[in-house]
């Protein structure tokens, strides 16, 4: 494992503290009503969002699914567009036209939330395509869940990058289940991502998703291979998700235990012990933990505070000219 | 009166009915199973049935749709959840290319008794990607039967039709109609595949729709009655077979008519039936043929923005109104 | 008068304009390299273009329209090819759930500037699976711009505005038309999108199509004039865009209307615009609105089968005579 | 390898030169106009289509591709329905409705050819999935070529029939080619089929696909795995299609002198061999080629002489009642 300064550590750990505080908001705001739809929270599985995104540059892209928030913050999306956009507010990500399931923060090269399982992931192939078209040093990530390892697109996408040697890595986020369905019931492999990876001449790669440090090497390893033309990577991290999978979901379907297991190894709890171990004292991480309560408290009023979007809203960005007119 | 229930109970009962009633029937789909399904429309089934019935498959939905295909063409009667309808296009190629023409291209030696369900429309607020109200896209596939009920007891008697049906069917079941409640359906009891059913005779104009727009129609009717408006009221229930006859014989009697639709006026269902109408009832109408559809734009996630883009109860008055009056 | 060029050779010739115009348009598709396509669409741009440009593909549909998604997301334009109009159901969630929706539901944030062109339509005995006329699939699509050029010229105009466009295009080139041939495009010839062409001017009757439906109401046209009839004729050119006030001002005119579309009757193209006709022309019109459709037949293999199955010249002017008459 | 008798091996013989002819007689047919629309031919691939129908009982299931006269002949099919449905003939197999790329034979249970890349991949693995709904021992086969291994459906219905160990047989004719790009500039293995079934735990397997005999054993070995209740098998056989891709091919992307190597290892010479090696004569030989001569010639006479299949068909099939009526 590489090094890492104090500084590093602490900053990882802030923001993780700053997705797990939102989206605990987030959940919150949904019980008294003021979120709608609904939501997929990453609880869980921040050390991946956050391990990953240190191993970018800002011109990096990234691609999301519907859990997608601890991606978009990651990359630099503010707690309060993130959670402006929950409520469907002028001030929202996607001034409340996208959702919790579509996240997007273009500015950042964070390239989308995508609903429909696996479709997200020719396209981060597209956009590594495209920074070897305008020969740009760009690498391209792909983030998707267990399940996605089971559709067609999955396998289409990494067959042509691997073909192509494109600058793409392909990170799953392996946490045990599908919806309400555990994943070792439904795929032929153990590992649903790391054990295809062969099939597409790819090394097999199963890491610990719940460890910041262990992600970020790991992705900055695919990264240099990327940027170095020596194409793709497959990377399963194995993690867990503190919520259901959607606000719907009470998760019965765990085995008694499991959730207590995982908790155990919360990647902020990790993380803490890294600060510890690396001689940040206790003041300070409280420090950290407090500003972030304070950053988070903050977003939620300015989010709550801001006017709901424009019901004109509702009939622009069609199309490029701003409109909706399909005909005359 | 018997208690009512709810079309979400009423999808699990219709499928429970023909389980009970014909051992080849078995379902597939993404947790299905011991999950009840996302929307519950499946609750019970596993426990009833068991996964000799009741299979969980992985997020395949090319495979789903593939397999239950395979199997209905060697004595099995599959039926299919696609979760979100918005999802049958990740399995197209299945459902418009495959289901609907092996009987015509094998020269009829081949049948493909399946239903594929799916939960579709808005109004969920659930944003882009799974909101869309898709019944269009199935018309436009030439060997498809398409259901789409609005009441319990339509789910329940449709749901019996399609299973038994010969050909395949893509049944739609509306995501902003699992709450509703209506009466519950009698033992035995199976509504003809194609056949309209006229909810509420009127003589001053037709509103015709399916599924969701059913309450707006139906609501607006009653409003339209207090004004002295009398509206007819048609449910089409299935896209194809399209009881096109029942409508023009309404409309030969109105001399206007309103469809409503929540797919998106471009492209949607109305425009076939409006066509029809201005061919075959040209000489009966008195008045321009009126669609009420979606906007043409994608699903919005805020549920204000998603109000404004779905036909309405009052948009639906105001042009009832109008045509009557001018 | 220059030498005339085919179809095919005007869509190899607009898509070498562009990619000569343009450094960051790309090409990507299965055999369109030194294969050169199998309609010999791409003929030629592989030996000028080289691979870097145009990029050799696995059997892959959702694969290439998503890396062109992302590629277009990301400051390239690239034109994907579907070898098949039919294979779009392979890709389907792509075209239908991604490409159309990602500005909106990015509240703006991001453009798809590219375009998927398509060999479609019938006519050349291929049987079920490669003979659809699916235009009307991407009609049901908001945020999809829908081309579909009748003549060489319109195939270089149109593909100039396309790839230009930075909304998502679905470019469908006939395959019952590459062999036909037509006046070349001078330098820089563009045809803007959503303009049709009225090609030819009339009084008694509009007849309205667009692509393979052109050469059979053109040659209807010529018959309907010798026998007095006068009939107005529009190309739409593209469905998205659609230039339904050309249709409503030539309505306007001759109050009476056949819409001529290959795509199947039920949920066809011809249905919206029917409506439109019957609601915002209603009172023009002297007749009723008629459509000539494709029967809703999946396509048969056999030259005999299929020609009972399309709108032809014969269909046209009868059903001309008929409304003029009567 | 397992023995065969002098008898089972002169079937397999007369068999594949029936195919060989009536395919020589489509390409014929084709050139003066008698055949339209478009042919694939599998001159070359017929050691596979009768190696592996050789392994199986009638009620088995067999599902093929646009290219899939071999498989339809193979399982029972004649010549002279085949011819038929070329020329869209009331006696072709599916009234010419279905046409070159749709031949189907259902009272032999081939489900039919299906003619967009990997869609019927699904369908054998339903097909497996009803025999074991059923309680029958049937066994399902899906035959495909190498192209089809990088489509979407190709994985999801490798999986479920993994995960659900259902009685079915993915056979992939490996014959070096997608329409005109080599099969090798587009995938990220070796072996597109065979390399890819680690990706579902099942074992690699490449055989000879121009040798009958080893076609037939290694799909027997599958088969009997199958209806033991041991699940799926993919094997890959490697093999060369004679002509080009369709009637529209010349073939010029071919290097020079390989057609010539691979028509050294033509299936019908190798068989030849074999026979002559197991001790037939070679008046017997040519006895069959002769008797097989004449069949082809009846096919084709008979097949002239059918009437065009009525105008009617046009309307008739899409439903259960027989008709085309959508609406009333
Ligand atoms: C094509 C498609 N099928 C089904 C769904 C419904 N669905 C949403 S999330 C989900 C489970 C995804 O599991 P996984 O990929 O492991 O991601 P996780 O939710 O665990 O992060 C399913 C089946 C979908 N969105 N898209
Ligand atoms: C989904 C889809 N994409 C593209 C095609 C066009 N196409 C027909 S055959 C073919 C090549 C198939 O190659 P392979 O699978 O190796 O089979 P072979 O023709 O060599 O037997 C292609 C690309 C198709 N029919 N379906
Ligand atoms: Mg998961
Ligand atoms: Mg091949």
């Amino acid at each position: 494992m590489t090094n890492s300064t104090k500084e590093e550590l602490a900053s990882w750990y802030d923001q993780m503290l700053v997705i797990r505080g939102t989206e605990k908001a987030a959940y919150d705001l949904f019980m008294t009503g003021l979120v709608k739809g609904t939501t997929h929270l990453a609880s869980g599985h921040e050390a991946v969002a956050v391990g990953a995104s240190a191993a970018l540059k800002p011109e990096d892209y990234v691609w999301a699914t519907y859990r997608g928030h601890h991606h978009a913050m990651a990359r630099g999306l503010s707690p309060e567009a993130c959670l402006a956009e929950l409520m469907s507010k002028e001030t929202g990500a996607c001034r409340g036209k996208g959702g919790s399931m579509h996240l997007t923060s273009a500015a950042n090269n964070m390239m989308g939330s995508y609903a429909i399982i696996g479709s997200h992931i020719p396209m981060a192939v597209g956009s590594a395509w495209s920074a070897v078209l305008r020969k740009t040093d760009q690498v391209s990530i792909a983030f998707f869940g267990d399940g996605a390892t089971n559709i067609g697109a999955f396998h289409e996408a990494i067959n042509l990058a691997a073909v192509w040697k494109l600058p793409v890595i392909f990170i799953c986020e392996n946490n045990l289940y599908m919806e309400y369905t555990p994943i070792s019931a439904v795929t032929a492999v153990q590992h649903p991502a790391a054990d295809r990876a062969a099939a597409y001449s790819l090394p097999r790669i199963v890491i610990d998703g719940n460890d910041v440090l262990v992600v970020r090497d790991e992705v900055a390893k695919a990264v240099a291979l990327a940027r170095a033309g020596g194409g793709p990577s497959v990377i399963e991290c194995l993690t867990y998700r503190h919520y259901g999978h959607s606000r719907a979901d009470p998760a019965k379907y765990r085995p008694e235990g499991e959730l207590e297991e995982w908790m155990m190894r919360d990647p902020l709890k990790v993380l803490r012990a890294r600060l510890v171990e690396s001689g940040v004292s206790e003041d300070e991480i409280t420090g950290i933990e407090n500003a972030v309560d304070a950053v988070v408290k903050e977003a939620i009023e300015r989010a709550k505070d801001a006017p709901l979007s424009d019901i004109s809203e509702a009939f622009t960005d069609v199309w490029a000219d701003g409109g909706m007119q399909w005909r005359n | 009166m018997a208690e009512l229930i709810t079309y979400r109970e009423a999808v699990a009962e219709g499928i429970a009915r023909e389980l009970r009633r014909d051992p080849s029937v078995v379902c597939i789909g993404e947790d299905i199973g011991a999950g009840e399904g996302v929307f519950k429309t499946t609750a019970g089934l596993f426990a009833e049935f068991g996964p000799t019935r009741i299979w969980d498959t992985p997020i395949s939905e090319q495979a789903i749709v593939g397999a239950a295909m395979g199997a209905a063409m060697t004595g099995v009667r599959p039926i299919a959840e696609i979760m979100f309808s918005d999802f049958l296009a990740c399995c197209w190629d299945f459902i418009a290319n495959e289901m609907p023409k092996v009987r015509y291209m094998t020269g009829g030696q081949v049948s493909v008794p399946m239903v594929v369900r799916t939960a579709n429309g808005g109004g969920l607020g659930f944003g882009a990607q799974h909101s869309q109200a898709v019944e269009n896209w199935a018309l436009t596939v030439p060997g498809l039967i398409v259901v789409a009920p609005s009441t319990p007891s339509d789910v329940i008697g449709l749901m019996a039709s399609a299973v038994r049906s010969d050909d395949p069917v893509i049944f739609f079941e509306h995501k902003a109609l699992f709450a509703t409640k209506g009466e519950p359906a009698p033992a035995g009891h199976v509504v003809p595949l194609g056949k309209a059913n006229v909810c509420r005779e009127g003589t001053d104009i037709t509103l015709v729709g399916l599924a969701w727009s059913m309450p707006i129609i139906l609501e607006a009717a009653e409003l339209l009655a207090a004004e002295g408006i009398s509206a007819e009221v048609i449910d089409l229930r299935c896209l194809v077979p399209l009881d096109a006859a029942c409508v023009l014989e309404s409309v030969a009697k109105t001399s206007r008519i309103i469809i409503v639709e929540e797919n998106p006026f471009q492209g949607g269902w109305g425009g076939t039936l409006a066509s029809i109408v201005a061919d075959e009832g040209f000489h009966d109408l008195d008045a321009p043929v009126k669609r009420l559809a979606g906007a043409s734009v994608p699903a919005p996630f805020a549920k204000h923005l998603e109000d404004q883009v779905l036909p309405s109860v009052g948009a639906t008055v105001d042009l009832a109104r109008r045509l009557v009056g001018g």
